[in-house]
């Protein structure tokens, strides 16, 4: 009798509270918009069903090895990948070894367009730092602007390990509504007539280029910010594994098995590591919050630098504004929503390829964002 | 708060550095390039595989083609694959192709 | 002269005892049986090979750096996925996405045999306390009558880590002899009427009910039992992986690249774990006996158990009770069995299908099975 | 002892009582399915792919043809293997496509 | 503007050293001569791009967890498959995987060139020690003579951990450089007439001896030599899979995703441990100068052996002695040498085949060479 | 000095001999598997499987043909490489297949 007593004090039902019902409801609703709206499947998913591994209520600290921040348990192992930063910059060598530069290399100002969206990490850092978060903090909610999930997951494991649940469900949320929450923002700081700009064809881009790129952006972006290098070192690296033309099997191998096992461990971990009574805090809404607000402000800079930049050019030579939201990366989809609004206007008119430029440098833009956070604030530095 | 605005600013204008780096990088190579090609051409006026290339838009076109015909073949795959599912009885913890033909002994 | 005489005692030869030589012949006969029967190839040849590799006598505990117990050496770091308990739910994850649970939807109520040949895990850990065995260790040596082996291995890792060895060989050998094991008990209990039994044909199953299966399969069996969330958790996330439709590419890599090195890995140093010196022990030998006798239970469980059923269910829908024997699970052997042993009396009742319902249930059933045991047992645990 | 009888007792009945909840649960659901579904086909009358279904008995044929026609396939495999095995002479520790054609330099 | 002076601080133009330029124009070298010469391409491209993001300079030891030597750095946690040895196993699973001994079966004779290619290892070694290297870092160093990475990098880790970088670079370079180094020692060392030999037809083999071959050969050397159970464990082990025929799935995904994945992560750290500061020493020359030697005296023994060999043989059976160069292994680049230069002689004289047998035999050889030091100069070993 | 000589002449034997013992033990082999494979013949008169042999020079041929061959198929790769990369917008932190014909909410 003892014996049943004790075994219904094992079950789920008898340990579960409010918090664990209203997380497996965000787990179903994440699993949902994956496979009915296919908003980012293949990380929703994941997260989705690690929001429900994660929030089946289970008698803690007792010893049982079940949950992701118990030592011995299965999901504390591979959560390891997540607490070290292991695993993000391995996704970004199987996203190097997938990424084509040729659209950022055929037209190398639109760089600077993916450098203008990066303006929502530090301004949302600031809207954190005023709402009462530690600057480590901060940095780490900032980065869910670089609209990059393995990026903010690498920061925040970095400099604010408790806050990596919040902020990657955050940043992938918002990454997975970037249709819903650019184009508003697009249409109210573009006039009709910027938004129907043609822009020209871009320039060819022969092998030699795309060989010698991920070699140099490489060394140009980190010597000036060497903290990008555990991200942008595997980014181009998985790129050259992908450009030099005789390491084909490694880049297939970088960009299939790789990313996607990695994709798989990293995704039901960070959903794992919401569990109900660790997560829910009014902090998580805060991040939520200034999550939101970034992405706005990333995707208004954009826009706004490109019209800034139409000044300077040549009137046969304009931007269309519209591909100026593409920096803040979350490649492709900023990218679609550009060639989206923009096709509204005028169906004719491509904006893809155009905004693709923007759309990579965005990443890079980010990830060294992150660099220079990491550099700058993390806890172990001792000077 | 005062050093939050400090590493805003700095930061902001690293990121910039940083891409205008790159823009310049990109813009100095694509000129050594051309020059280096323009002479090649002049020696050999042999076309060699790195000067094959595609113009931006037509490759704009044929993304969007493929992309389109993609899609539906996806939808096709989905239409067949409960039984494509079927055919795959392997399991790791039991996977030997022991025939339901032999047998058993 | 030293130098020579050193090295002799380096070598295997100055090193063999009787014990290495009977695990290199076991090894030898494991390779054999894979690759002349085909019995479970794709395990007993890392296991038959790891063997050898365990086997090979050396200067023990000198600081080589080379048998598996050795700190430092690489099997030793291969073996902790073992020890640790992180290859079996990266195994299930695959066999997740590679399972069709169709056969059980469309006739829900066979799952009911895949709890009833669970009952020989019970009545083995009945037989193993007799023997003298602590509940620790009985419960790790009853899982074998659940005859799968990453669930066995899982809690034998948490329950008695000093026995892995020995329950994953006798789990692997039971189950690869199956189709030896399984008929006669079948015949046994059966009349020749009962194994004519046609079954009607099953229901139809439609894309969205494969694909919510696993989200409210996990909850539901989580719930009760939250012991076997690391087992069942990777399992369904495995089977959403392929059931949903839009995360594919995972799904694959799941059941390709991923199952395939975990399973050489677990292989290959399941078998080295067999070490001569550590392995060879009267308590070996007990766990085979008892191994086997667990099977033979469970079998006779699921056969009996579906005759019980049938006394409740109407004529025209009877059950075979044929069909109860695959409820101990060895997917997809004992179903296969079933099938031969139904068509030696009618070579055109075809009970394949209706197999597969329990063959898969019985997969849940021994993981609930393991988390229950896991839950009451566990040493760790600390009230 | 008489604690593992209590365990032996206990288990059983949980795993009993989970997978005749799994029992219960599936059999709802395909009543709620199904209800849904007669809803949807009155409404739009659009037979949806979710609704594609193949009987079982078919499958079961299906799935051994395709199983017996594979196993043949699997024996002529293994007669073409050592053929097939030399056209591989990469190997990870040096594996430059160093042509024989080209001389030595 | 405190803060400005500190982020130039951090930037890699203020922590730049001459070390680290020379070490960046290494690196692009590498990568030059695997795209242009097309040397060794997957492993020269991931060595040379490791060695560009090792060599971007930082500000070390404030614990910005960048360095490959920092803890807490992705490259650290990747590099510890290498500090540990995990890695040249995993490869030699794959490389097992995709070897096919059928070439050595055919004429077994050929293997005792593997065996007399091996000298070079051993005189290497004599000669560090006369240079003045403690006896661990010249076995370490000697087996650069192997011409066979994962084990020159294996043996670094278990002797001479500091060396790891020096040793693995010097070994792939001369790898590499392989069509340079042999063809004038060959040449040398034979006459026209004994470069015009043609050799038999080889006899064929057998399923059942190609299956049988990775379990008795493993058994043989092991025995003999325990010390090489790591890499020849898992180099048969691997051809078994690959053999057995009933294992396809496990042999492919060896070759493929898994040796893919290991490669990766070891050229990378490898190439990032050459961080200038800890690895531009007068040390890291002399053991380019050691390994240059080693491989020459490697090539000269493995031909004078086989001239020696046909002092044995009959007139009808004469090896040609271009094949003993083969057999210092970097297969399959040696083997290749030996057809272009007998070809030189008479293009109509297919050696390949022949050679790949010394070629084999020769991973063998300094897999067993690499056991022995092992056992003979570990520290960690106490008698 | 002297250690290193013992373990290099040491080290030398023990190469030779694991490879000389492998030498024995095919060419025992074969022995063995000839015989038995003799016995077999006499036996069964089936050819089986096993017993299908390539002559090494047969093979040498075909090597050298297949691997002339995919190189060139290789260079071929090289230039239709470009075009193909450019059919693959899938990135992970952003893969779903948000079709761009389809409008935004
Ligand atoms: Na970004
Ligand atoms: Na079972
Ligand atoms: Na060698």
């Amino acid at each position: 009798m003892e014996g049943l007593f004790r075994f219904i004090h094992f079950t789920g039902f008898y340990n579960m509270t409010p918090g664990h019902i209203i997380m497996i409801m965000v787990g179903l609703f994440f699993i949902y918009l994956a496979i009915k709206k296919e908003y980012e499947p293949l990380l929703l998913i994941p997260i989705g069903f690690g929001i429900l591994i994660g929030n089946i209520p289970f008698w803690e600290n007792i010893g049982l090895q079940l949950g992701i921040y118990e030592q011995g348990s299965v999901m504390n192992y591979l959560y390891m990948g997540v607490v070290k930063g292991i695993y993000p910059p391995l996704i970004f060598l199987g996203i190097g070894a997938m990424t084509d530069f040729s659209a950022l290399l055929s037209n190398p100002k639109l760089l600077l367009l993916g450098a203008a969206a990066q303006v929502g990490i530090f301004v949302t850092l600031l809207g954190a730092l005023a709402l009462g978060f530690n600057p480590q903090e901060a940095g780490a909610i900032g980065i869910i602007g670089g609209a990059d999930g393995p990026t903010a997951i690498f920061l925040a494991s970095k400099l604010a390990p408790n806050l990596i649940g919040a902020i990657a469900i955050a940043a992938y949320s918002y990454m997975a509504l970037v249709p819903l929450i650019q184009p508003p923002i697009m249409k109210l700081l573009t006039t009709k007539k910027e938004r129907l700009i043609r822009m020209k064809p871009s320039r060819s881009v022969s092998r030699t280029e795309k060989l010698l790129f991920p070699v140099f952006a490489f060394l140009i972006t980190a010597f000036i910010s060497p903290g990008s290098i555990p991200l942008l070192g595997m980014l181009f690296f998985g790129n050259l594994l992908k450009e030099s033309g005789v390491t084909d099997r490694l880049g297939n191998t970088a960009r299939n098995a790789l990313i996607d096992i990695v994709t798989i461990l990293l995704g039901v971990t960070v959903g794992a590591s919401t569990q109900a009574t660790t997560f829910l805090k009014p902090q998580s809404v805060l991040i939520f919050v200034l999550g939101a607000l970034s992405f706005m402000i990333a995707t208004a800079s954009g826009v706004l630098f490109a019209k800034l930049m139409n000044l300077f050019l040549r009137s046969d030579n304009k931007i269309n504004p519209l591909i100026g939201a593409a920096g803040v990366s979350a490649v492709p989809d900023s990218a679609r929503v550009a060639q989206l609004v923009g096709a509204k206007e005028d169906s004719t008119n491509f904006l893809l390829m155009h905004a693709m430029g923007p759309n990579v440098a965005g990443v890079i833009g980010s990830a060294v964002a992150a660099g220079i956070l990491m550099s700058i604030l993390m806890k172990t530095i001792a000077f | 708060m005062e050093q939050g605005i400090t590493i805003a600013v700095l930061g902001v204008s690293i990121v910039f550095a940083s891409l205008a780096g790159l823009y310049l990088c990109v813009k100095i190579f694509v000129r050594i390039i051309e020059f280096m090609k323009f002479g090649n051409v002049r020696k050999s006026e042999n076309v060699t595989q790195a000067d094959m290339m595609i113009s931006g838009e037509v490759v704009a076109a044929i993304t969007l083609a493929l992309q389109l015909s993609r899609e539906e073949l996806h939808d096709m795959e989905k239409t067949i694959l409960t039984m494509q599912r079927i055919t795959r009885p392997y399991s790791p913890w039991s996977s030997k192709v022991y025939g339901i033909r032999k047998p058993a002994r």
